[in-house]
């Protein structure tokens, strides 16, 4: 065990699987020379040298094509796209390339490929650069996309997705990077496509992941000091969604609170709340709640920006609402 | 290049003719779906230069792909199986006529999305290079997937990682009813390779020969390191874009013209003109073209459908 | 009052407009000499010469980054996308700037832009040409995102589209083009944003929209033979999503199901539904059921394809569901 | 080109080193967020260009948009403002450093996705050309841009069309980390031009009267109907990319020797040397730009933030 930021952990699980494998190798807009835009790959360059740590050009759509290439040939690429914002640059490559591939040849190629993407708002960068638009790649069949929300998670979910063999959107939160946290050291793996319990408790059921989990957890903090006890699920994988910890949870809360960084409408909270109801109708005691950004293009302005996004006050109203 | 190789040529061009044409009842009849694009007066192009590859060499080209298929060698039973999508179709059925691949043949792809497999090209490329093996990947694509942004950055990728491709521009003038002049700057496609620094030449695309010459002269140039290349290969389709164009934007005189360079033709005269073979050989090679066709077709409607309970499978590598 | 096919419904909305206004222009791929893909500009190109009606390069970047320009220049451009699966190698301009441009720069640019792009399965077209990714575009606000139904709601919503001054979405469905509906002559308008019952039942709701309300009229129709009245909601606008119509029926049946064509992961039902939850929770009588298309890129073979698209017999077991 | 414009270039590019020495200031004491992109050193470019337009002719840049924003009129009040977030900043603190637009002044912006403002750069000189009205497009753009997709699709949309565009791309060797050799397929911008059949120049983007001939010339050409035209204008940033660029990529040695030709050195040296003014009439411009920048901040600082109400404002133009 070691602590670790979230920089530090993604890092370190690139850095061991390059190590083991060499047949895994990074691409990206200034992942090498520069060491990387939120230096998470910084001293890769030096190490494991050009071949392996490629700085591309602008050219989103030639990163992602050029990681699915490779792969089809057997390579695992790690391609980072410099902000998920720019993942519209290459959309056609991840939703209709990526994540069809495999199936529309019968199975012939197989992708062996990591995306990674930083998201997410509140550092003033405008309406462009402030995107967390994880439900849009969530809902295409063929991709998996995962979000960790701790350092540990992210070490072990990302050295899974280097070694699985399905295209994997791997979103980062900007904003995450100097989260510290216990990583254990060494080959340790988190398998993708299972939710999990972040923090025990029995009055209500807290659902989210990545940034969200951030804000869940000092929202629990606040309700502990009332008494209240959250019990916190952390999706960490969209796709292939887990629902299992969600509603194991739910059967002993009966009421739930989904938060997420991204819009309300049509997002991950939409998706968590329909399976809710359907998969334990039955144990429904309030109607479940979303707490999630404001539907606005993020403003520049600190403090327009801050309302827009949810804050743990939120999370904390909401589940009073709830109880 | 040896008589043998002519022949051969010869019997691949009349095979994907034929195949196209049959393919062509076959939708009529309701037998196939979807899309098809026929290759009908473009077989000297993938004939030529798929004939001058290496079979380290990767092919990759857009939905007008049967013939490439035939000429990477997949058998005409699994590639009319794939049009009908049967089970037995060279992608289960899952493809159909604009999504055919055989990675044992080193065909991949097939590929729908306009100019979207140029960048997948590159990167097959850079699994070559990576792994220090000799393979170029030949990429086909028309000359009018030459204008959307896909084709740039794939393109001046190749070059500043000097990856192993070779860039071919099928150039039949159009884009479905759009011709060259009206979609690109240039409309001589092989100039757009000065915007990157790359080699680049013209070729008969109605002449076997022309492009094997070309071809293999560029694709070994490419397997020598010397980068990315790119050829622009003069062609025509003589049937419309895909099944039910309605063919509004050109004259009925201009595809006649063109089929009087039909390349069939022109290989065909070649052959007689030059000694190589008689009229007798070269028929009874269409005949076995004819029968190869029949077969498959026979072949194809007997083959199974894929099962329903098929459905979700591969969708991922890895059980989720 | 005519009776046209949807395809003569937008085809007129768009010569009635372009007759009225000069400044409402037609570009894309093939929607000049060739009369449109789908033949929906047929007679355009003559009638109204190249300079109104421009075939474009086959660069989807370019024709809706053209029209957001001379959007903003005053003109009221009509893009047409030939299919909605060619967005996505557009959808930086459509989600980063179409959708932002008013915003971000305090309101100083106006948009009066409009983007057709056909969407649906169901034609063995393959995973690459069949999507219904409505909801992923509804996700952005800045955007609206409408879908028609009927051939009267095409006419009269493509025709508020065309005069509004807001970037917007305007989906249609190739297998629709052929239905027949009473279309008004002339100057018809249909609000954007405002939902409509399309059916009027006492039993169940279903809520829906484009393909799915076809899918659901049939529905409809054999479920009256048991004497199950289903009154169904036509949503029309995915963004701004007007929940009026459905919450007061809901209120009346206590029972819903949601049909649309795309996935169903992360999709439109998710959105209406947990909103129906928010909304009209102690009207609940049943679990809202979803139907969808299956989690899969779609497949050529018809008879695969067809097995995971939705169908009326789909929707006549969800109403049984939840009576 | 007379000498009260001259004199007025020189206050433009003093103006615009002072804003953006004060920006860093500013952005270092916690007043300033985002990301923020210094022109320092390259004030020649815009001021040059931006000089020769008419007052019809449009501007559109990417994120590194301060100085352009001076050169078009914005005062520096409301660029301040802006990088400060306050409601009285040219976007109404909306956009920030990257989003700066005044359309009254025939600024388009401040566009932070890199490459995505040239295909809207095409759809504005389209709206003039529809509208039958004379004003040129001038749209602004690193060479680390001319990589991706949207500069081909844009650069070909416009030739094919006839856009009155003028095509600038200021190469100030970097994209970010990145030197040019390593991100592009040909290291001399200009020779993408070829490609598309356009008339193109390399410029000095260090010295403000060779870019304003060039720009004059060009943007008369492109007025006159003969075509789009690109302009490669060499230039240099003497900061970082941005706030907080390490810098890793380059030798300080490299950054001094550009410094040497500072265009406010240069067109200072040229207005002495030629006699056009005196050091004292020089001073006092700077004198006036410093103050200027003086009372911009005060202004900004004592300008109020948007209301927390306002959040909603301007989603839509049209109520919902
Ligand atoms: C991105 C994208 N845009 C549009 C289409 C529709 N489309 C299919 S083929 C085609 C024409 C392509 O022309 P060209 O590249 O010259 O190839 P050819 O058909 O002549 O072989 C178009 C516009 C598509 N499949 N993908
Ligand atoms: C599509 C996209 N990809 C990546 C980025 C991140 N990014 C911002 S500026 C920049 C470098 C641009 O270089 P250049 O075009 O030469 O302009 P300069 O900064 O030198 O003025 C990059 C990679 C972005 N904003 N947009
Ligand atoms: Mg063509
Ligand atoms: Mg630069």
């Amino acid at each position: 065990m070691s602590r670790l930021t979230m920089r530090e952990a993604i890092s370190q699980a690139m850095w061991e699987e390059m190590e083991k494998d060499p047949s895994v190798f990074i691409l990206g807009e200034e992942v090498g020379v520069w060491g990387g835009s939120y230096a998470v790959t910084k001293g890769f360059y030096d190490h494991f040298g050009g071949e392996r740590v490629r700085d591309t050009p602008i050219a989103e759509t030639a990163i992602i094509g050029a990681a699915i290439g490779s792969a089809m040939t057997g390579l695992r690429p790690i391609a980072e796209l410099m902000t998920i914002n720019f993942a519209f640059a290459a959309m056609d490559q991840i939703v209709n390339q990526a994540a069809k591939l495999h199936y529309m040849f019968g199975g012939q190629f197989v992708l062996p490929l990591v995306i990674r993407a930083v998201g997410g708002g509140g550092r003033q960068l405008g309406a462009t650069h402030s995107q967390t638009p994880d439900a849009v790649f969530a809902h295409f069949p063929g991709l998996k996309v995962v979000s960790p929300g701790t350092p540990a998670d992210a070490k072990g979910l990302l050295k899974t997705a280097i070694r699985s063999n399905d295209p994997i959107l791997f979103i980062e939160n900007a904003t995450m990077y100097q989260v510290r946290g216990e990583v254990p050291d060494g080959d340790y793996l988190v398998p993708i496509g299972i939710s999990c319990i972040q923090r025990p408790g029995k009055d209500v059921t807290i659902v989210t992941y990545s940034k969200g989990l951030e804000i869940s957890l000092k929202a629990a903090e606040e309700l502990a000091k009332d008494g209240i006890e959250a019990e916190i699920v952390d999706l960490r994988t969209l796709r292939p969604l887990d629902m299992g910890p969600v509603i194991e949870s739910f059967k002993k809360t009966n009421r739930a609170v989904i938060v997420e960084e991204g819009w309300k409408s049509f997002g991950v909270g939409a998706e968590i709340a329909s399976r809710i109801y359907e998969q334990a109708f039955d144990y429904v005691d309030a109607p479940v709640v979303r707490v999630a950004q404001k539907e606005v293009p993020l403003p520049y302005n600190r403090a327009l920006e801050q309302s827009a996004l949810p804050q743990p006050s939120d999370v904390v109203a909401a589940v009073r609402e709830v109880l | 290049m040896d008589n043998a190789n002519l022949l051969d040529f010869y019997y691949q061009m009349v095979l994907i003719r034929r195949l196209e044409e049959r393919g062509a009842e076959l939708y009529q009849a309701g037998k196939i779906g979807g899309f098809m694009h026929l290759y009908i007066g473009q077989e000297a192009v993938s004939t030529g230069l798929i004939g001058a590859r290496q079979p380290q060499d990767r092919v990759i080209t857009a939905y007008r792909d049967h013939g490439v298929a035939i000429n990477c060698g997949i058998p005409a039973n699994e590639v009319i199986a794939e049009l009908m999508g049967k089970a037995t179709g060279i992608s289960q059925g899952r493809g159909g006529s604009m999504h055919m691949a055989d990675r044992t043949r080193n065909f991949w792809g097939g590929h729908a999305i306009v100019g979207a497999h140029l960048p997948i090209a590159a990167g097959l490329a850079l699994g070559d290079k990576y792994a220090g093996r000799d393979g170029v990947t030949i990429c086909m694509f028309g000359e009018g997937a030459t204008n959307i942004g896909f084709f740039h950055e794939a393109v001046n990728l190749a070059k500043v990682w000097n990856l192993p491709v070779l860039w071919v521009c099928e150039n039949n003038r159009y884009g479905m009813g759009t011709t060259v002049e009206r979609a690109s700057a240039v409309s001589e496609i092989q100039q757009k390779a000065e915007g990157y620094g790359m080699v680049h030449e013209r070729v008969d695309g109605m002449n076997v020969l022309a492009v094997y010459d070309a071809s293999k002269k560029a694709i070994e140039a490419v397997r020598n390191g010397s980068g990315p290349r790119m050829l622009e290969i003069m062609t025509y389709r003589f049937r419309g874009h895909s099944m039910g164009d309605p063919e509004r934007y050109r004259k009925q005189a201009e595809v006649k013209k063109w089929e009087e360079q039909d390349p069939l033709g022109v290989l065909h005269n070649h052959l007689i003109e030059n000694q190589v073979t008689s009229i007798e050989v070269l028929e009874e090679i269409e005949e076995r073209a004819n029968l190869a066709i029949q077969k498959a077709v026979e072949f194809a409607e007997a083959s199974p459908e894929p099962g329903l309970d098929t459905l979700f499978n591969n969708i991922y590598a890895e059980e989720v």
